[in-house]
């Protein structure tokens, strides 16, 4: 028998609950930006007016903010998830760790740059 | 064969055979009391047959209705047709109440009554709600939470270990050598004390309800050292087997309100039982069963009767008897909650066995000289608390009882003992077995065998019995036994050789068989179980007292000195009527 | 009686001690139209192939020793009647997920040992009382069919969890630690939560249902998981 | 003793969890990819009308519409199987699971095939 068949913190429990509580959000969010933009638009391209237009609003761009935030926390710790799974050597998995913190840092990033552009822009220009 | 030899060689306080609601329970005993013990059983211990029990336990709880350890004692001596040991009955029915509560302490999940105390229901044989029970899986939960106990408390469980040869030499016993299943490999066990706790026997018989595993092993152990065996010819036949199979549909079925049916439909145990009607003992109805079946009243012309079960009512079939619907639904397609199930008698229990003193340990004969460090509990055993003929039951309550009974005597035992110095080779006995059977350049398979024998003993030491039949019994088994020497198996590896355990299992059921059919044939009456139609009358004057056998090279020896312990003022023999 | 008649079955073999791969094994047994799954592989044995190997004891499904996959199923051998499959030839073969021992016979030394894990005994703070303690109908009701267990091992073997993580404590285990964490008899709930909530723990299971679709005993094991991911969930937030 | 090593055992996808299972897995892994690419798309539109106009224009392509259907309908079974997953373990779901994924999952493919509808006929 082994006797510490543990390894990580207790922290599965909130990982599973956050999982679960950033899906319902998501399931809002997302269905309400694709309706906007590729549903409503009845397939027409979004026009650029438009889509700066609508950034001006603070409580848009915070909800594109939120809906960047929950996607990329849902995301990676769904992938997170799948590497518990599958991977076993503890050295393997710090490493894909990094990567997935790596990459959220990298997509927050981005992510948050966009909504601060499009907000910063002027319509009409 | 020297201890070399041996896969492995360990040397322990006390080994336990079988981890049964027994074995376990005595084991649990021992490691509590600071002693190491070991539990050998040739299944996974939750395997064992104790599982399979359904209806309940009894104890004169009186949670549901009114009753008393008095009553209790009243039930289980005249259900034993007065062939059980008052002494031991006395102990039994005041220690049962602890041992219900002790395993609610432990944690077994009993069925609840309204205010929240341990549930009892009705069962054969006894005059009141007595019964504890979780749904009907009662064996289940106890085998399991027992097991888990002996966990808790590190006993050393050797799984699928199958005892083939006990260590005695001068009355004392040493150990015990046994073979390894998985790998393969004889390891011997050098111990001070040995519990024998290996369940029943019915696999001897073709219709039983017993497991695969229930093949008597010990009782050849025992009479191939020259000891004897107790009462063996009493065997119960239950009268709820599922048609052709054999597998029991729970006596909770009755208890709950099922009826019994001939082909014309008629409530039959009238005519037998008027009073009890389907909660007679067992005996009576299995008697009725086979009655009504002989005299051609089966239905659709089968060896069977009918169990009805619609009385009850679909919703509380589920609740209380899920088990027996999907037992009859899955292995006959029958829905129990519309049509009747096809039953009849199976064999059950055996009330016989390895005799000992109420202190569990083994004795060798009717003076009862014990066997030194030898004990015996559980249906293996015969103490003997249910006579000729065992109420549903209380062989739970039995098994655990004296389980715990046999803990405390071997932990006494093994503190105050040294460990006995080991016999001169202690593989031969047990090697010679498996070489017989490895090398054999026979031609007879122990299949065939084994059929043969259990068609046979149904036929003639089941349900009713006669001179002529019983003495052609005698004379298969002899033939039997002596084509037996000729098997060879086909499996020669090491790793799970079914066919290895299997032919040695024939092998002792053909010996034990040997002392029941002695001893159906000897005792000219009618008692309990033990019915014989060319003595259909119970006789106290000539035969109430023990039957002991030995097997020597000469057939088997009887001896009838063996007084049952009867409490004349309290509990005179009565005429047994319901 | 019931008409005789010649079915197909074709078996995983597997010998240790000729040390090969596993092998498939074709036979040809004749067998009642009622028989079950174990009277097939008992005609086998008894009459055909002596050297083959399997578990089974109560032949009535509550030992739970005959667990194994058949036609692309784990069940239980003595209690599935052979018109369960309609006539097809029948492909049996031990459970997945496990070590062969021999034949249809696996190792289940891990299974058992992850019941121990989950401490599969009451923890008592409170005294004992002179009787029984007091526990509801409906208490009992809740942990009654968690009971019904048998340890067959075909919930586990079945899923997928297990295949990807050997260390993965797998349903049987987890419904154990249900069955006394849901006891109001017990007082070992954090003890016992601090065991499941871990990595190869209860958050192994992604609701994969193959638990429930294996258990011979029909018990909605899923559901119990849930219930203990919630608890897990209270007890650490 | 032989060990068996089985990834993927499939006889066992006859059974509704399986399959819901690995699908949602599978399009849970796919989101992330196609999330990434998205935030780095988005993200070079924001360089002005004229960039925007250029890849919206690319992206408005037949062949792009059939991929944006493609995605919607993948987005829609995880959104609504991942429903499906918060109702077993929150509220009894495990007791009718396969009904939920029915229902669910039709709902889902409803709604895909009616905005499909939406988006592929309205290329220009
Ligand atoms: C279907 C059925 C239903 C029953 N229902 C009830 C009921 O409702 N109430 C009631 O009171 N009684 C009932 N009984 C009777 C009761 O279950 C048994 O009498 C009792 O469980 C016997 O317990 P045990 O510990 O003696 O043996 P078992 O539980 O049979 O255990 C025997 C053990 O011995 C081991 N063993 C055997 N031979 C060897 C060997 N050679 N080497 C190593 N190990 C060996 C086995 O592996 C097993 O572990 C029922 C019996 C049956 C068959
Ligand atoms: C639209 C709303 C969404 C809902 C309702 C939802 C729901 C869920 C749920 C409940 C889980 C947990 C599954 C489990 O534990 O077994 C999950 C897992 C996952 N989700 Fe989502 N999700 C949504 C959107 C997304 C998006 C946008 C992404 C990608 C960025 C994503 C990626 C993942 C991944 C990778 C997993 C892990 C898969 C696994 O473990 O099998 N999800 N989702
Ligand atoms: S939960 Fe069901 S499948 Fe799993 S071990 Fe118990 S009885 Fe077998
Ligand atoms: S199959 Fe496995 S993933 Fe969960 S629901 Fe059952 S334990
Ligand atoms: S033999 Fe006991 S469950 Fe099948």
């Amino acid at each position: 028998m082994k006797k510490d068949f543990r390894e990580t913190s207790k922290t599965g429990a909130v990982a599973w609950l956050l999982q679960r509580v950033s899906a319902v959000i998501l399931f809002v969010i997302l269905i309400y930006h694709f309706a906007v933009y590729h549903i409503l638009a009845r397939g027409n391209p979004p026009a650029w007016n438009e889509v700066v237009a609508k950034m001006q609003s603070p409580w848009f761009a915070l909800l594109q903010f939120v809906f960047l935030t929950t996607a990329l926390y849902h995301g990676l710790n769904g992938a997170w998830m799948v590497v518990e799974d599958y991977i076993h050597s503890r050295y393997l998995r710090l490493f894909i760790f990094s990567l997935i913190v790596l990459a959220a840092v990298a997509l927050l990033f981005i992510g948050t740059l966009t909504i601060f552009k499009m907000a910063s822009l002027k319509p009409g220009v | 064969m020297k201890i070399e030899e041996a896969r492995k060689f360990h040397k322990i306080d006390a080994v336990v055979v079988g981890a049964g609601l027994a074995g376990l329970r005595a084991a649990l005993e021992i490691a509590k009391n600071g002693s190491e013990v070991a539990v050998l059983s040739k299944v996974y211990p939750t395997r064992s047959h104790s599982g399979a029990a359904q209806g309940g336990i009894a104890a004169s709880l009186a949670n549901v209705t009114e009753d008393s350890e008095e009553l209790h004692m009243f039930d289980t001596i005249k259900g034993s047709d007065y062939l059980g040991d008052q002494d031991v009955i006395e102990f039994f029915v005041e220690e049962a109440k602890k041992t219900v509560y002790e395993f609610e302490h432990m944690g077994v999940p009993f069925s609840r009554t309204e205010d929240g105390r341990i549930n009892q229901r009705a069962f054969g044989g006894h005059s009141a709600l007595r019964a504890c029970f979780s749904a009907d899986i009662t064996g289940h939960v106890l085998l399991h939470t027992l097991y888990e106990q002996c966990l808790k408390h590190n006993v050393y469980f050797f799984n699928e270990f199958q005892v083939f040869s006990l260590l005695i030499e001068d009355d004392i016993s040493r150990g015990v050598v046994a073979w390894d299943i998985r790998n393969g490999g004889l390891h011997i066990f050098h111990s001070k004390a040995v519990l024998l706790a290996s369940g029943g026997y019915g696999r001897a018989f073709k219709i039983t309800s017993n497991a695969f595993a229930n093949t008597g092993d010990s009782l050849a152990l025992i009479l191939e050292n020259n000891l004897p065996l107790e009462d063996m010819e009493f065997v119960q036949f239950h009268p709820t087997g599922l048609y052709k199979h054999g597998i029991l549909l729970s006596e909770a079925a009755r208890g709950e309100g099922a009826h019994l049916t001939n082909s014309k439909g008629e409530r039959f145990m009238e005519k037998y039982a008027p009073e009890k009607m389907e909660l007679a003992p067992r005996d009576v109805i299995s008697r009725a069963e086979q009655t009504e079946i002989n005299e051609g009243r089966g239905v659709d012309g089968k060896d069977a009767v009918h169990l009805d079960m619609r009385p009850i009512g679909a919703k509380r079939i589920m609740d209380r008897l899920p088990q027996v619907w999907e037992l009859a639904y899955n292995y006959l397609e029958i829905d129990g909650r519309k049509a009747p199930v096809p039953i009849q008698p199976t064999a059950h229990y055996s009330m016989g066995g390895i005799p000992a003193n109420i202190k569990t340990e083994v004795i060798k004969d009717a003076a009862g000289t014990p066997v030194v460090g030898l004990y015996a509990a559980g249906e293996t055993s015969c103490l003997s608390l249910h006579g000729a003929n065992r109420l549903g039951t209380n062989s739970l309550q039995g098994a655990a009882t004296f389980g715990r009974v046999a803990g405390a005597s071997m932990s006494a035992f093994v503190k105050a003992n040294r460990r006995e110095k080991m016999v001169e080779q202690p593989l031969n006995a047990a090697q010679a077995k498996i070489d017989a059977f490895m090398s054999g350049a026979g031609n007879e398979k122990h299949s065939t065998i084994r059929e043969e024998l259990q068609e046979n003993m149904t036929n003639h030491a089941g349900v009713f019995r006669n001179k002529k039949g019983l003495q052609e019994l005698q004379k298969t088994i002899e033939e039997l036994q002596e084509r037996f020497k000729k098997v060879t198996i086909s499996d020669k590896g090491d790793a799970f050789n079914l066919d290895l355990i299997e032919a040695f299992e024939v092998g002792s059921m053909l010996v034990f068989s040997e002392v029941m059919a002695a001893g159906a044939l000897a005792r000219e009456e009618s008692r309990g179980a033990h019915y014989r139609t060319d003595f259909p009358k119970r006789d106290d004057k000539k035969w109430l007292k023990h039957t002991l056998a030995w097997r020597t090279g000469k057939g088997v020896k009887l001896d009838f000195s063996k007084e049952v312990v009867i409490y004349m003022d309290r509990f005179p023999p009565l005429e047994r009527k319901y | 009686m019931d008409k005789k008649k010649k079915i197909k079955v074709k078996i995983l073999r597997y010998d240790p001690g000729k040390g090969k791969k596993p092998y498939w094994k074709f036979y040809e047994p004749e067998v009642d139209s009622d028989a079950t799954i174990l009277d097939v592989l008992n005609e086998i044995h008894w009459n055909i192939d002596g050297a083959l190997a399997y578990r089974r004891s109560c032949r009535s499904a509550i030992c739970g020793s005959c667990a194994m996959k058949v036609n692309g199923s784990n069940i239980l051998a003595c209690e599935t009647p052979l018109h369960r499959f309609k006539g097809k030839a029948l492909k049996i073969e031990p459970l997945p997920g496990f070590r062969i021992i021999k034949d249809l016979v696996v190792d289940l030394d891990s299974f058992f040992e992850k019941m121990n894990r989950v401490k599969p005994y009451l923890l008592l703070d409170k005294p004992m009382p002179d009787k029984e303690f007091v526990q509801s109908p409906e208490e009992f009701e809740r942990i009654r069919e968690a009971c019904v267990c048998i340890l067959c091992g075909s919930c586990t073997s079945s899923c997928p969890s297990l295949w990807a993580n050997d260390e993965y404590l797998g349903p049987a285990a987890l419904l154990k630690a249900y069955r006394f964490i849901f006891d109001t008899r017990d007082d070992g709930a954090a003890e016992r939560i601090d065991i499941v909530n871990d990595r190869n723990g209860i958050w192994r299971c992604h609701t994969i249902f193959n638990c429930m679709e294996a258990c011979p005993k029909h018990i909605k094991i899923t559901e119990y998981l849930s219930r203990l991911k919630i608890k897990a969930v209270e007890n650490s937030i | 003793m032989y060990k068996r090593t089985k990834f993927f055992d499939f006889s066992y996808y006859k059974f509704v969890g399986s399959w819901a299972w690995i699908l949602h897995r599978l399009s849970g892994l796919a989101l992330v990819l196609y999330l990434s690419l998205h935030l780095w798309v988005i993200n070079t539109l924001t360089r002005g009308p004229e960039q925007f106009n250029k890849v919206m224009t690319f992206l408005n392509s037949p062949l792009f519409k059939f991929l944006e259907v493609g995605l919607w309908g993948v987005i829609l079974f995880h959104a609504f199987n991942g429903i499906r997953v918060v109702l077993i373990d929150f509220s009894k779901g495990s007791l009718f699971h396969k009904k939920l994924f029915y229902i669910l999952i039709t709902t889902a493919f409803i709604l895909w095939a009616a905005s499909s509808y939406v988006i592929l006929t309205h290329i220009h």
